[in-house]
């Protein structure tokens, strides 16, 4: 249970996918400006993100075995088709959802977080449960990334911001600054 | 990558274009795949000695280190609470635990070597180190992988005074601080402003003997 | 402070009314010249009826109201009509005015009442009557008294409210009046009742002013369910939606008029002057006015006739020191400074203020530090940290979403900003701004 | 007539309180809080303080927008950030982290006012991030108290000598080896630690000066250092031997200096009083987390960043009801 | 398409529309695995590698591939290219390999390979695909040394390993670690405004200066033919 709570924290916030690994970067830049927006975004990614933790443990534990050569081959094809049907079947279930989330589910899936936790999962030996709570925390961190940095640029768009720094330098700084915050999380439930 | 400068996976094709029959985006894909699998296996193959080689010697390097260069060694899988030398009918290695047992050149065995991870300052931290069980003591230790701090927490892996300690130190250990240490067996100096990292390493070697140390006892007992 | 006798937030400028509140109301002799501008009110600018070189008398109709929301002008003087042009108006724009040149000799006696009696008068007609003479709320905003008198039927009205808050820094006009013509205050309040079938009414008036609470107290009829509350010192206390708050400890809600609450607030010396209009017969003509600051030699409190010019009113009263540096029309903190002596007194000017040079520094603005102050100041609760960031930007539609037309520009924000930002001055802007830009997407 | 009249807008009478005075008067009562770091470590916090505010000067002078020096905001910055680093650290070091501090931290979101992170300790968490060593090593008392401690005067860039007799922080004490400070050498300030960190009592004695003079908005500290009182409180109760008790939490590590001088910087709290007791609250949970469950022994600069990124989402949540509201969305 | 010439093919992607620079592609390697020059290069020949094997295949199979299986094609192919690279990489550099970690598979999502072949090599011949694929990866390349150069000179005092001041320089760690990646590239990017701003205002004087002068010659020349 510990262990489990710990990788949940770690990706999230000690390890958060965004700020430290810099995976799921190009919503992080691309789709931050407004919270809203973000929330949904994050909000998306979190359920990809499972589904794919859950697939590429199928994957792992039962077809590719025998033939690692084919890891990412198969992961890129199976992260494609997931959210190619997720993407169906919200539309099919409920229109309302899919207007507030369908617009993200293709930018997912070029979104190398997705890839990278199954990467990740695969190279640390994750169990089912394990890859939950790591899927889990990342979706969390890269939500929580998102929208920090989304409220922030909301607010600095009222800046008077020097023409220079204006637009992808700022975004930079900003994440900088809050990958520097987020090291404050080092060492958590290690320290005992 | 901007929204929209590539169409999804799915994305409906433009209507002034021809439609093409379902069999041949199939056939492409298909004939696609197969290729790039067929590739694929021929680097895989061509690549495959040079890796396991890479990954063996790797092994067998931090064994040697951390069993001061054993004359040879053998890999212990644990079955069901037992440690046996050959792997039991029908398992899947990659599923089971193990450990390396070394052998001096009068093929008495020096000791085991026990791979350990606990999660350090900024990730988890994997080493592996050599145990003694007859006398209790530690043979060596060794980092494998570990993403602390630069300049800092990785001296757990760079400080030869700090990885040092770990050759003689009776089990379990006791982290000290620096200079506090009472002489008691058993004390190893932590790293100054790298204390959660090199605490870590302690804390991973004593877990991993504590949950080893029946299966290591049990084996001992087995043998003439 | 919440429930009675007081709102949340305001601010507490010093009062500075000690330089007239002692100082008995006095009128003024007649100027050489009144300058009137058809639009001294809220609503339709009122339709001019007599031509240059006509003679009028005091009390003559020289523009009639055009429409219901809209009031009529009369001579304050007897005299010539010397003109009729564009000339500067109180708001800081220029108006259309009609300039009278007062007779010299004219003994300006009223002639046989304009105004009828009030006895026996149904409510309709008190209300066709205000409107002739021209009546307005003299507290500034001058909306036309008998709108007030005829609310829309839905929204039946229970209780009136005069306020005799006058929370503006030294401005003692309503003070004055409350003290000296008490009897005035009381009778103006039994016409409202009359003509809204109204029985009850309440006066409020701020602590600092106990001896009009006590003449107001002394004088009341038997006869009228009036009570007299005392209210604490706070700017605004006087704006219409925090009177409420503290009389009722109800708020009106967002976007609506007090008559939503079944309230009629008039302000006391607009309750007096209707009390006076319908007594001596005559229209709205004259106004009391307080001509105050560190920048006039003999402050005072005068009676003048509306249309009089702030230079002449000045002058009577000592004239400017040697260190005025801004007239200001109304109090310091909604005032309107004004760029000549030649504006003229309006029958919405409560005061005419001179501040020195030593008060007005110039005023460096610095970045919004985010402090909250004006988040504390501000009566009705809005962000004006937020609003004045988003003013900067021109983006109006989102303040509007962030409720811009909530904010009465009192100014408590600009006040207490220790940044210097013009809040106040960014919100009129950023209206005028909203409503241009509703007007060309419309 | 002598004069022109003027004309402006209203309101024609203006509060006393300007941004320069609530600056300046920040610095006037960190001058004690130097003060007295001046008596607890000797010549050598003057240095430093001098030096991070001499960094935060220059480059607020060189980037900043023109005049930005006399608002005094650089100056806090300056003095703020030295008074968090231990007093041996090289003085190159101080002046660096000042520079970040100022020129990414504040003058690129457009200078005073538009900054989202504390300039001040931003700079402070790129230095622990650059020279974790130098900054958490906290040089022994020397024989007198006119001598340097540690290596002021380091080569800009070159490593500080290895000081020989060093102290540890009350916080380090307890985390890494389990042992408590008494709390009379706390309140009395005669521990190792940062400059800013041993003046306990100038610091509440400053921040309830500048409080009573409406310089600070007083609820941001009482929140804090409330909620760190009742969180450490609780798990104290729960576990005394494992958790520390309050007063220790209180008057051990930066947060006191945090509470008064850092979390109220005004531009990187929130807005609304609501916020501000959230903000206060927020900031105490992530002390309490990071300093019992964390791997760094402080936490307080890290909680006040976090927290920090957060106040435009406390802003949003906590905009204050418009008059008038409430009873429209009732009735309907 | 403008027709262009081969050198235009190929300086395209160095500086003009830069990958990371200009059109903020790829930031991921670019920020993770650039806290050594070493591992700069190693990521960044892996990428090269990958974009230019899959420009050149794509161009050459163009006609096969219907449009609407179009992307799933060349997903396939890039995969393909960067298991073959981190294999290789894996037999040649495993030190190297096991600092990049999961970063070299990753290059499957690198948005610049996929962008160039969506955008170029599907639409162009041969040549000039592997042309443009040269000159972007290259562009990416010299990007990520840029990178690798500041973050391990200032963070480690050494360039490719070697140390540069002396071993008493005073490392500042915090470039190699994650949020110096984020401050480094922001810090590039605020230069190459400053210049860009520069280059304008220069440019701005340059033109005010020709129209100011302009009219006068137009009038000297008006005045002496009258």
């Amino acid at each position: 249970m510990s262990e489990l709570f710990w990788i949940l924290l770690s990706a999230m916030v000690i390890n958060n996918f965004t700020l430290t690994l810099f995976l799921g970067l190009c919503p992080f830049m691309g789709v931050s400006s407004r919270v809203a927006t973000g929330l949904r975004m994050g909000a998306a990614n979190i359920f990809v993100l499972v589904l794919t933790s859950i697939s590429a443990w199928v994957l792992n534990t039962y077809v590719l075995a025998d033939a690692p050569y084919l890891r990412l081959i198969s992961f890129i094809v199976v992260i494609a088709s997931l959210v190619q049907i997720v993407e169906m079947t919200i539309k099919k279930v409920s229109p309302t959802l899919f207007r507030e989330l369908g617009i993200y589910l293709p930018l997912i899936t070029t979104n190398c977080a997705i890839l990278g936790l199954a990467i990740f999962q695969t190279s640390r030996g994750y169990g089912f449960l394990q890859g939950f709570a790591f899927a889990l925390g990342a979706g969390l961190g890269l939500t929580l990334a998102l929208v920090l940095m989304a409220s922030i640029r909301e607010q600095t768009e009222l800046a008077d911001v020097p023409a220079i720094a204006r637009g992808t330098a700022l975004v930079l700084i900003i994440a900088g600054s809050l990958s520097l915050a987020f090291m404050g999380f080092a060492g958590l439930l290690s320290a005992g | 990558m901007s929204p929209g400068s590539v169409h999804g996976p799915g994305a409906p094709a433009p209507p002034d274009e021809p439609r093409t029959p379902a069999w041949r985006l199939l056939a492409t894909l298909g004939s696609g795949g197969a290729l790039a699998g067929l590739l694929l296996v021929v680097v895989y193959q061509l690549t495959l000695p040079r890796i396991e080689a890479h990954k063996a010697e790797a092994l067998q390097q931090a064994i040697e280190e951390v069993l001061h260069d054993p004359a040879r060694f053998d890999t212990l899988y644990l079955n069901a609470g037992q440690l046996t030398r050959e792997l039991p009918a029908g398992a899947d290695p990659r599923a089971l635990e193990r450990v390396y047992l070394g052998y001096d050149d009068a093929e008495t065995p020096v000791g085991f070597a026990i791979t350990a991870a606990e999660p350090g300052f900024q990730d988890v931290i994997r080493l592996i180190f050599g145990f003694d069980p007859k006398t209790g003591a530690l043979l060596g230790m060794k980092v494998l992988e570990t993403k602390e701090t630069p300049g800092l927490g990785d001296k757990i892996e760079k400080d030869s005074a700090f990885v040092s300690q770990f050759t003689g130190v009776a089990a379990p250990l006791q982290g000290v601080k620096k200079g506090a240490g009472k002489g008691k067996p058993g004390e190893v100096d932590l790293i100054t402003g790298a204390t959660i990292s090199s605490r870590t390493v302690v804390r991973a070697i004593n877990r991993a003997l504590e949950r080893w140390r029946p299966a290591l006892a049990a084996y001992r007992e087995r043998r003439p | 402070m919440i429930g009675r006798n007081g709102f949340r937030h305001g601010v507490h400028p010093p009062e500075r009314k000690e330089l007239t509140s002692a100082v008995p109301i006095r009128r003024m002799p007649f100027p050489d010249e009144v300058v009137l501008p058809v639009r001294q009110h809220t609503g339709k600018p009122a339709r001019i009826i007599v031509r240059r070189g006509e003679r009028v008398e005091r009390g003559d109709t020289l523009a009639l109201a055009d429409g219901f929301i809209s009031s009529p002008v009369h001579a304050s003087a007897s005299g010539t009509v010397a003109d009729i042009d564009w000339w500067p108006h109180p708001d800081g724009t220029s108006a259309l005015a009609i300039r009278i040149a007062v007779d010299r000799y004219s003994p300006q006696v009223p002639r046989p009442r304009l105004v009828p009696a009030w006895n026996g008068l149904a409510p309709a007609e008190v209300v066709r009557a205000v409107q002739e003479a021209g009546v307005v709320g003299l507290g500034g905003a001058a909306f036309p008294t008998h709108v007030k008198l005829a609310p829309p039927k839905d929204q039946p009205v229970e209780l009136i409210l005069v306020n005799g808050a006058e929370c503006e820094p030294y401005l003692t006009t309503d003070h004055r009046i409350m003290v000296e013509y008490p009897q005035r205050v009381h009778f103006g309040i039994r016409i409202m009742m009359h003509a809204l079938g109204v029985q009850r009414a309440v006066i409020g008036v701020e602590k600092n002013k106990p001896d009009a609470i006590e003449r107001l107290r002394e004088t009341k009829p038997a006869d009228l369910d009036v009570s007299v509350l005392p209210l604490r010192v706070k700017y605004p206390q006087g704006a219409e939606k925090m009177l409420i708050r503290s009389v009722l400890g109800r708020e009106v809600p967002s976007g609506k008029l007090p008559s939503s609450v079944g309230v009629v607030v008039q302000n006391a010396g607009s309750v007096a002057c209707l009390a006076e209009v319908f007594e001596t017969g005559l229209p709205l003509v004259e106004r009391i006015v307080t001509v105050t600051g560190e920048g006039v030699r003999r402050p005072a409190n005068l009676i003048v006739p509306v249309g009089t010019k702030v230079g002449d009113a000045i002058r009577y009263c000592g004239g400017l020191t040697e260190d005025a540096a801004e007239i200001v029309f109304g109090g310091p903190m909604m005032g309107i400074s004004q760029a000549t002596l030649d504006t003229p007194i309006v029958k919405g000017t409560t005061g005419v203020l001179v501040l020195t040079r030593a008060q007005v520094p110039s005023r460096r603005v610095y970045p919004c530090i985010h402090c909250g102050r004006c988040l504390d100041a501000c009566p009705v609760f809005l962000n004006p940290a937020l609003l004045g960031q988003l003013a900067r930007k021109g983006r109006y539609r989102e303040m509007e979403a962030a409720h811009l037309a909530d904010c009465m520009l009192c100014a408590s924000c600009s006040y207490v900003c220790p940044s210097n930002i013009p809040l106040a001055q960014l919100f009129q802007a950023a209206k005028v701004g909203l409503r241009r830009q509703k007007a060309s997407a419309a | 007539m002598t004069t022109p009249l003027q004309v402006a807008a209203a309101p024609h009478l203006k509060g006393e309180m300007t941004t320069p005075r609530i600056m300046w008067g920040a610095v006037g009562s960190l001058v004690p809080v130097v003060a007295a770091a001046t008596w607890f470590f000797g010549p050598s916090a003057l240095l430093v303080v001098g030096s991070s505010t001499l960094g935060a000067v220059t480059t607020e002078r060189l980037l900043g927008p023109p005049g930005a020096l006399g608002d005094g905001s650089a100056m806090i910055t300056g003095m703020l950030l030295g008074l968090t680093l231990p007093a041996g650290i090289p003085l190159w070091m101080a002046f660096l982290g000042s520079v970040f501090g100022i020129a990414l931290g504040k003058v690129i979101f457009g200078g005073l006012g538009f900054n989202v992170f504390n300039p001040a300790l931003l700079g402070r968490a790129f230095l622990q991030a650059s020279f974790p060593v130098a900054i958490t090593t906290w040089p022994g008392r020397p024989e007198s108290w006119a001598a340097l401690r540690g290596d002021n005067f380091a080569f800009p860039f070159a490593s500080p000598q290895p000081d020989v007799i060093t102290e540890a922080t009350p916080l380090g004490l307890r985390k890494f080896e389990g042992a408590d400070t008494p709390l009379w050498d706390l309140v009395t300030g005669s521990t190792g630690g940062s400059l800013g960190e041993t003046a306990g009592i100038v610091i509440l004695l400053c921040g309830a000066y500048l409080a009573a003079r409406n310089y600070l908005n007083w609820r941001t500290p009482v929140s804090l250092l409330a909620t760190t009182a009742v969180l450490s409180g609780a798990l104290h109760l729960l576990d005394a031997a494992r958790y520390p008790p309050p007063l220790f939490m209180l008057f051990s590590g930066g947060l006191l200096l945090g509470a008064v001088f850092m979390a109220t910087d005004p531009v990187t709290s929130p807005v609304t009083n609501r916020g501000r007791w959230i903000f206060g609250a927020g900031i105490a949970a992530l002390v309490v987390v990071i300093r019992v469950w964390g791997g760094l022994p402080e936490g307080v600069m890290y909680a006040i960043l976090l927290m920090n990124a957060l106040v435009p989402f406390i802003n949003r949540a906590t905009q204050p009801r418009v008059f008038g509201t409430r009873l429209a969305q009732a009735a309907t | 398409m403008k027709k262009t010439t081969p050198a235009a093919d190929f300086a395209r992607g160095l500086w003009r529309e830069n990958p990371v620079l200009i059109q903020m592609l790829g930031l991921c390697p670019t920020l993770a695995v650039t806290n050594t020059v070493a591992n700069s290069i190693a990521m960044s020949l892996a990428t090269l590698f990958v974009l230019v094997a899959s420009s050149f295949l794509v161009s050459s199979v163009k006609r096969l591939v219907p449009n609407q299986v179009r992307i799933s094609t060349y997903v396939l192919i890039i995969a393909t290219f960067v298991t073959i690279a981190d294999l290789s990489l894996e037999a040649l550099v495993p030190t190297i390999h096991k600092a990049l970690g999961a970063f070299v598979p990753l290059i499957v999502v690198n948005c610049i390979i996929l962008g160039r072949q969506e955008a170029f090599a599907s639409r162009n011949p041969v040549g000039r695909s592997v042309l443009d694929a040269l000159g972007m990866g290259i562009g990416f390349t010299l990007t990520l040394l840029l990178m690798g150069g500041i973050r391990e000179v200032l963070g480690n005092g050494s360039l490719l390993g070697f140390r540069l001041f002396g071993p008493r320089y005073e490392p500042w760690i915090i470039m190699i670690l994650p949020p110096g990646g984020f401050l480094t590239l922001g810090f590039i990017l605020l230069t190459y405004a400053w210049w860009r701003g520069r280059a304008a205002a220069a440019a701005r004087t340059r033109e005010l200066a020709a129209r100011t002068r302009a009219p006068a010659a137009a009038a000297a020349r008006a005045k002496a033919v009258s």
